[in-house]
């Protein structure tokens, strides 16, 4: 089925909270034909890299092209799987050790298809959009993150 | 025909975090060869190229119009 | 690496609420050496069968049986998954359409972990424990919930 | 040798919600024998037999002590 989308921020400034998320939750409550809902969140890990913690990591986008990114990729997700929403958030500015970064939420009415449009969504997020992070080590020393 | 060119990631290291103006750049591999003149730490950094917001290969023809952009590898998530 | 679990309790009389998610979560801003959680929750749907719509479904269980079993299934989850942690919860008694049933919570230092772990917990939880539905719908008949 | 027997999801719908005691039930395929002469609809029901909280497949001696269940097919999540 094809489905029109607009283009949709996803970022944010600052980290994720709990309480987005479970007011995000919380407001699929009324689609009942839901039945299963996958969810990702990205934290910031305080890796030691020669001995020094990394104490928060600090992101920036090309954000205009980060957006029509994300929107194909939402349009290419759509059309794959029978999901029933999507939602997609990103964090940008510094984000302390152990605040979420990242917050990928599909549902569908049966768990396979939201489990593997979210895996899926994670991927192409990590590999396709344009955005960077400055890991910054206790120490104020920073090296920039590299996607595995 | 000037041409603008932004950066991001650990090429603002290089190149610093503004908008930066070549001056005759027919197209991609001549603006990269000026940029590689001016900033000698850029020939060895990966980047790819995007030209109004869509990633080229190959060498590309540019108009004053277009907004170059150099992407380091993606780190998000 | 061995670890040692205590049989936990998964199972919550009523829905899960999305605030008891967002807890949940909020919990893990001191485990900074985790970069991925993966979520999944259980929600239940209206479906419509030969025009009666599913207004709630009344969960019971095995207990004894079904907390032995969950043991197994996390200490085998453990041993093949570099987890920091994992979280399971099931709700027993009536649960509205809308409402939330099942929430399988994992996290570890990267993302693949994490996502594969919750999607095996899932499936071995639906496979696995003696857990039972009865679709109640709204003229009040019901039939038992099968998985698929 | 009575046995207690209890029974989950649909099966309540025939052997009711309280454990029933089976006198005589050596092992489990009498067991099964004697509660589908009782029970007709069981029969045709499918389900497993856990003893003590384990999955057995095979004809299972049965002692006083033992709590034999009659699962049908589990349907959590």
């Amino acid at each position: 089925m094809a489905t029109e989308h607009k283009i949709r921020n996803i970022f944010t400034t600052g980290p994720i909270s709990a309480s987005f998320i479970a007011d995000s939750i919380q407001k699929h409550d009324t689609k009942t034909n839901i039945g299963g809902h996958s969810i990702f969140l990205g934290q910031v890990r305080a890796d030691v890299i020669d001995g020094n913690k990394v104490a928060a990591i600090e992101y920036t986008a090309y954000e205009e092209m980060a957006l029509e990114k994300m929107h194909q990729i939402r349009e290419a997700i759509f059309a794959k799987y029978p999901l029933v929403c999507m939602h997609v958030h990103h964090s940008l500015g510094k984000i302390a050790a152990g605040e979420i970064c990242l917050f990928v939420f599909t549902s569908s009415a049966h768990r396979r298809e939201a489990i593997d449009a979210c895996t899926e969504t994670v991927e192409r997020i990590k590999a396709e959009l344009p955005i960077w992070g400055k890991e910054i080590f206790e120490n104020e020393s920073y090296q920039w993150k590299e996607n595995r | 025909m000037p041409v603008q060119v932004i950066v991001f990631g650990q090429l603002t290291d290089i190149l610093g975090h503004q908008p930066v103006t070549m001056e005759d750049a027919p197209d991609t591999n001549t603006l990269i060869r000026r940029l590689n003149q001016r900033y000698p730490a850029l020939v060895n950094a990966p980047y790819i190229i995007a030209v109004d917001k869509k990633i080229v290969t190959g060498n590309t023809t540019l108009t004053g119009g277009n907004a170059v952009a150099l992407l380091p590898p993606f780190a998000g998530g």
